[in-house]
């Protein structure tokens, strides 16, 4: 029994810690946060050339073949670096993808590029009920048509895998699309969190190859939700870890009344409970860790478990955080939205919060069933 | 106990509605229904502060910009329950007096109380009028809670005296002709006791207003800085070095007026969710969400009701409570929690902001970026759960270790 | 417009509190917690010497003919009390029930012993799915025979109304049963609160005389409800109230660390909440009191919001009361466990939150119907 | 990082479970499974206090009584990992010892680690054995959170010392054959600066012993009053004056040995919903219930994992943190949560304490009149809250109005 990192994996996590405090600054998720850049290249190459994005990728298709364990450490530390990188699309959705519905073929093709950063993917799944709206995504004769929005990355993926209905099916499939075929238009839309960018994509007759078995969707996502909710609650755990310190920092040095803030009980208790937040999610999201590593039965409630804490805990970390810095905390200046923006997005980007407990119960129960 | 008119409240209601009905700017009404929180967003083009001074005129012709004054100064003596019945009146167009709520709930009755006549004569009747913006420049960047330890000094200087030092979270003074100034005059004394308070003019050299840019990109929000900014000394008010207890009548003041309606974002959500269809059908259908929405609509209507209290009691004479803090403690958390609630329901959509793509216009995104001032500004939630302690209840103060020592000496001690 | 009790309503408080604060000790609540007594006759007595049970009954039965902002000035204080008598099964369900539903014969029989305090009546709903479950309660040829529990006041109660099935009716329909016929078998059972006593009746073929028309019982109890819940409410707040007092009494006199804890932040800020939510229910209850006074078509959704806050005010305020007074809070020789008790027996004794929430929505949504 | 057990570990556990097996009472199962908390309920007539004793006498023999402590001492200097083995493997049995949780979590590891060798080699056997049951004497009526300000004294008399005062909440003083006392002997020093730790024979003369009724009834504590009770000087433990120390060594003790198991009541509702039938169907189908339960799941699994991980920085010789104090935090609220969730669900029968009409039995009425004490005993949460903030964040301190001043004077002040 061993409930924490190894020595090697808290090496990686301290050299992933170094180059991204000086590489991926605030200053940079401002960059993209207030630009149009659909996210910091020079950053994205950093993070693959230290192999990052091929981390959890074989080694036969061009990654480390390291394990899951290495690629949930090195997403903490983006998470609290709130590196503005194609991350989740590209290694949490993409590649998992791939890995587990792929062909032999298909996994040749992308994920050697995917390992060298130099291919953006991304998951096409959200069909928006607002303004937006239109018909439900389908392909027809290898040809898809449909809208969909919000699509992580959309604007800046070089590929995306899009949920559709083929033909008359009654149950959706995987599709490839390359998205800079003809029939596939893009456009920016502004989210909680402008350092990372979605897009609405508006598909209108474009190639699309199939990947997994027809009808199969469902199954595939759920099984690679489970694998992303852990890795997005380790960065949720690292943005909340983040923005714990950033708040106790202040309350040292904040003075009112004559004395540190961090002196009235009013902040001491508050800083308190965000710590006990952010344990209990650390907790989960180390058990989830070991569950996704061991691909142990565990997994589908494991990941339910650490995405529901990891929410909460950074939700309520990142949301503190303004309160105890006060007035500046809801400047534009100050870094505090950054965290709080971050947490709102990522407590929505892979479904909400309410669904994950709902899957959490039915879990645990099929688990446990009297 | 009877929270329907009596004939005279009636009467008096049938004059404000009518008037509204034929003085009003019906057309602004689908703009003004949209405007979120406290920005006023008006038809592209129409200036926003001429809107906004006229609709002021107009009712100050009409005897109706500030009812609780008294008549000497454009207000009509009106009882509590008037003020009430005017504000449910005129409802949505209050908005339209945004620019003005420094001058009628803060700076407008601080004159009236601790002016000398010839203030009064000058300042008062442009203030409610709204020929002048008023701003307060009280907070600075280091005292903010504490708001007696500020730093701006006011040096006495042949008939006058010079201010150097920097405010924020100053609303309007882009805009404002005049302000309201809170400075220390005497860093000998202990930090309440050397402070004055000034009127001065916007337009005063050496004064700098840079706009803040806050959390949610657009603000109404500056720091103010003053080099060398002359006042002459009959633009003080009240006694030197008394600049706290007019301080005071000012926060009181502010208390005095917060209307009844306090923006809890319960209304929308209730509505949100009888209209929202997830995938389990109509989102108020669902267990989980009632139970959420009945905890919340309690608390926004106790609010309600408890402001309709105080209001009872200034009646019969008696001071009101703190229903300003609860109500502003609990909308605050109650406003952020909505927003994330409503956020949930959308699931994927939810993090969309643009109003095009965006459920429900986007308004819960925006409650949401708005919430954590909510919390903050005008009284921290800790800030008021002492008052609360300390005024209501009789709780002890916090420990002071800065009472008692010449404010230079603190000051001092805290570089 | 005018939000609050008339000086008389005012006068009439003071003096019912002088009454109480001398007669309904907590020795005497004790005395009834700890005892077999169903409950203390001599303060009912006193009570109905002043008039309070027969304050809402109309002067031609027997009563004061006072409006129902009297009985909820007259409820507040018995909360406050915690007074250990027969009040809600006799004064605001039964006499409630048959000035509603009783025909002129019934109301002259039995409303005017009520408000000489000379009879006690009582509603038995609930049937228990505990071990003790039985048949449901059902009349044939006016004889009843079911199992009721818990019973409120069940042990003393001289006469129930008992919901039960005619023959084979669809709807309820509601009986008046005198508790001292054959056939009437009474068992006490403790409650979270024993200072106010329960009971399961058993009846087995006991004389029983409708009460109201056939099936329309859930319509009865449903108007009943409403308003009981209005005076259960402002039993509620004067509870929360008392021990909000006695929380911050004791916060003024403790001292730790050679200051007293109510100078601590932590102290201050949970008494600060308490007072946050007795202000809120507070608020609610006079609205309910007004709708109720009134007879206004606001009532069932006032009631319920006038029900749902009061319930979370005085669990709040008494469950804090106690951690405020840390160890001793817990011991018996406290009083703190009273508030405690009764603020958990009132918040199931009436149907509970979860329902009274379900309520509030469902009212709130017609009233306002988009 | 690896949730199952190594070779060594599985081998351990084997034998662990073998001893169990072959050893274990295991016919009061059922009694150990319905007892309700902190209490032992065991079949009519049988003796609880002998029942215990046997059970910890039968460990001792076969060096289950401690494993963690030295070989020397009656344990087997069991790593982290195998402490956590054996405590899964035991069970419910751990129950069984609860007579000792004093014994084995304070008494013991306080003389292991301040006694002197005779009184390691006269105390430690029968402590770890059972044949002595122990008490702790540290909490006052006018010092509970507040431990060092106790008043009990202990005076110099020829070759030892007398005490004189009254200490309150001392489980099983009724049982205890020895206790723990730490008792003032210095109040001109500061507060912390004149206390000394003693042990002392429960049945000397002057020692008087009154149970406590707590709210739920029946209870394990006391109060225990001193007069004039003698104690010889060799049954000091460590130097006069010096008790704080000890008392710091005794309560990070207490947070060593505290199990990875807390008790939520999580598991229990769990189970409640998972065969309760509400108006609408199994409760567990409720999307109420459910989201409730998945905000209760996180919080439980997540305070055993952390439990866990505290364990895997022991064995890497870290010291660990203050995860005991998270543990009583978050369950402490838990429990009385869950109890108002569970009897909200029962609707009117939840008011129903009995047994034989209560709905489950009537645990979840035990577990509501119980968690109020688990909010406040061992550290009220309040004081957790500030420990996490101040040993773990590294915030200052309370401003503390007592300190440095010599302990008459404040006490004088108290009166």
């Amino acid at each position: 029994m061993n409930f924490d990192f190894s020595d090697e994996q808290r090496e990686l996590q301290r050299s992933a810690r170094g180059v991204l405090e000086k590489e991926c600054t605030t200053a940079k998720v401002r960059r993209v946060l207030e630009g149009d850049d659909g996210f910091d290249r020079e950053i994205w190459s950093t993070i693959a050339e230290m192999g990052f994005c091929g981390a959890a990728i074989p080694e036969e298709f061009g990654g480390l073949g390291l394990g899951y364990l290495e690629l949930c450490v090195i997403a903490e530390e983006l998470g609290r670096a709130l590196a503005p990188v194609p991350f989740d699309s590209t290694v949490c959705l993409f590649a998992e993808l791939l890995k587990l519905a792929g062909s032999d073929a298909q996994k040749a093709l992308y994920l050697p590029r995917v390992a060298e950063g130099k291919l953006i993917g991304t998951l096409a799944q959200a069909e928006t009920r607002g303004a937006a709206a239109g018909a439900r995504a389908a392909v027809s004769g290898g040809k898809l048509s449909g809208t969909k929005c919000p699509v992580m990355d959309g604007g800046s993926a070089d590929i995306a895998i899009v949920v559709a209905f083929e033909e008359q099916d009654a149950a959706p499939t995987l599709f490839l699309v390359d998205l800079s075929s003809e029939g596939v238009e893009r456009t920016a839309v502004e989210t909680l969190d402008p350092s990372r960018k979605h897009a609405l994509l508006r598909f209108g007759g474009a190639p699309a190859e199939r990947l997994g078995a027809r009808g199969e969707a469902v199954d595939i996502l759920g099984h690679v939700y489970d694998r992303a909710a852990v890795l997005v609650a380790f960065q949720q755990v690292g943005g909340a870890e983040r923005a714990l310190e950033l708040a106790r920092d202040y309350a040292l040095q904040r003075v009112a009344f004559g004395r540190p803030i961090g002196s009235f009980q009013a902040i001491k208790h508050m800083l308190a409970d965000m710590f006990v937040s952010l344990t209990i999610a650390r907790a989960n999201t180390y058990y989830a860790a070991w569950a996704l590593q061991s691909d142990s039965a565990e997994l589908p409630a494991a990941a339910a478990a650490a995405r529901v804490s990891a929410t909460t805990a950074f939700q309520h970390c990142s949301t503190n955080n303004i309160q105890v810095h006060g007035g500046i905390g809801f400047t534009w200046e100050f870094d505090s939205h950054l965290f709080y923006r971050r947490s709102n997005l990522l407590a929505l980007s892979l479904g909400s919060q309410s669904q994950w407990e709902a899957k959490l119960v039915d879990r645990m129960r099929t688990r446990k069933a009297v | 106990m009877d929270f329907e008119d009596s004939p005279e409240e009636a009467a008096f209601r049938k004059e404000a509605r009518d008037w509204i009905k034929a003085n009003a700017p019906h057309d602004l009404r689908p703009w003004l229904e949209r405007s979120p929180y406290t920005a006023v967003e008006l038809p592209p083009g129409m200036d926003e502060v001429a809107a906004q001074k006229d609709w002021q005129r107009r009712k100050y012709d009409a005897g109706w910009a500030c009812i609780a004054w008294p008549e000497a100064f454009g207000g009509r003596d009106a009882s509590p329950a008037e003020r009430l019945i005017w504000e449910q009146e005129e409802g949505l167009f209050r908005k339209l007096s945004t620019l003005f709520l420094i001058n009628l709930g803060i700076s407008g009755p601080t004159i009236l109380t601790c002016g000398t006549d010839a203030q009064k004569e000058a300042l008062l009747a442009p203030c409610v009028s709204g020929r002048h913006v008023w701003c307060q420049l009280f907070s600075e960047p280091a005292s903010g809670s504490d708001l007696a330890g500020l730093r701006t000094k006011a040096e006495r200087t042949g008939d006058g005296w010079t201010v150097n030092g920097q405010k924020i979270w100053t609303s309007f003074a882009h805009e404002a002709d005049w302000g309201l100034l809170l400075a220390r005059t005497d860093p000998k004394l202990a930090k309440h006791a050397g402070l004055t308070m000034f009127v001065l003019k916007m337009d005063s050299p050496g004064i700098e207003v840079r706009p803040i840019k806050t959390i949610h990109g657009h603000s109404e929000f500056n720091e103010v800085f003053f080099t060398d900014v002359f006042i002459p000394d009959d633009q003080r008010l009240g006694p030197v070095n008394g600049g706290w207890r007019v301080a005071l009548t000012t926060l009181m003041n502010e208390r005095l007026l917060a209307g009844a309606t306090v923006d809890t974002g319960f209304d929308e959500l209730l509505d949100f969710c009888q209209r929202f269809e997830t995938e389990n059908g109509r989102a108020i259908d669902d267990p989980r969400v009632k139970s959420q929405l009945a905890q919340w609509a309690v608390r926004a209507s106790g609010l309600r009701y408890a402001a309709l209290r105080a209001i009872s009691l200034e009646s019969k004479g008696e001071v009101p409570g703190p229903e300003h803090s609860i109500g502003k403690l609990v909308a605050g958390s109650m406003l952020q929690d909505i927003a994330k609630f409503a956020l949930d329901l959308q699931a994927e959509a939810g993090l969309l902001v643009d109003a095009d793509v965006a459920l429900y216009a986007g308004r819960f995104q925006v409650m949401l970026m708005h919430s954590p001032a909510t919390r903050i500004l005008g009284g921290t939630d800790e800030i008021l759960r002492n008052i609360i302690a300390e005024r209501v209840l009789g709780l002890p103060g916090d420990i002071r270790v800065d009472k008692d020592i010449p404010f230079d000496e603190i000051a001092s001690a805290r570089a």
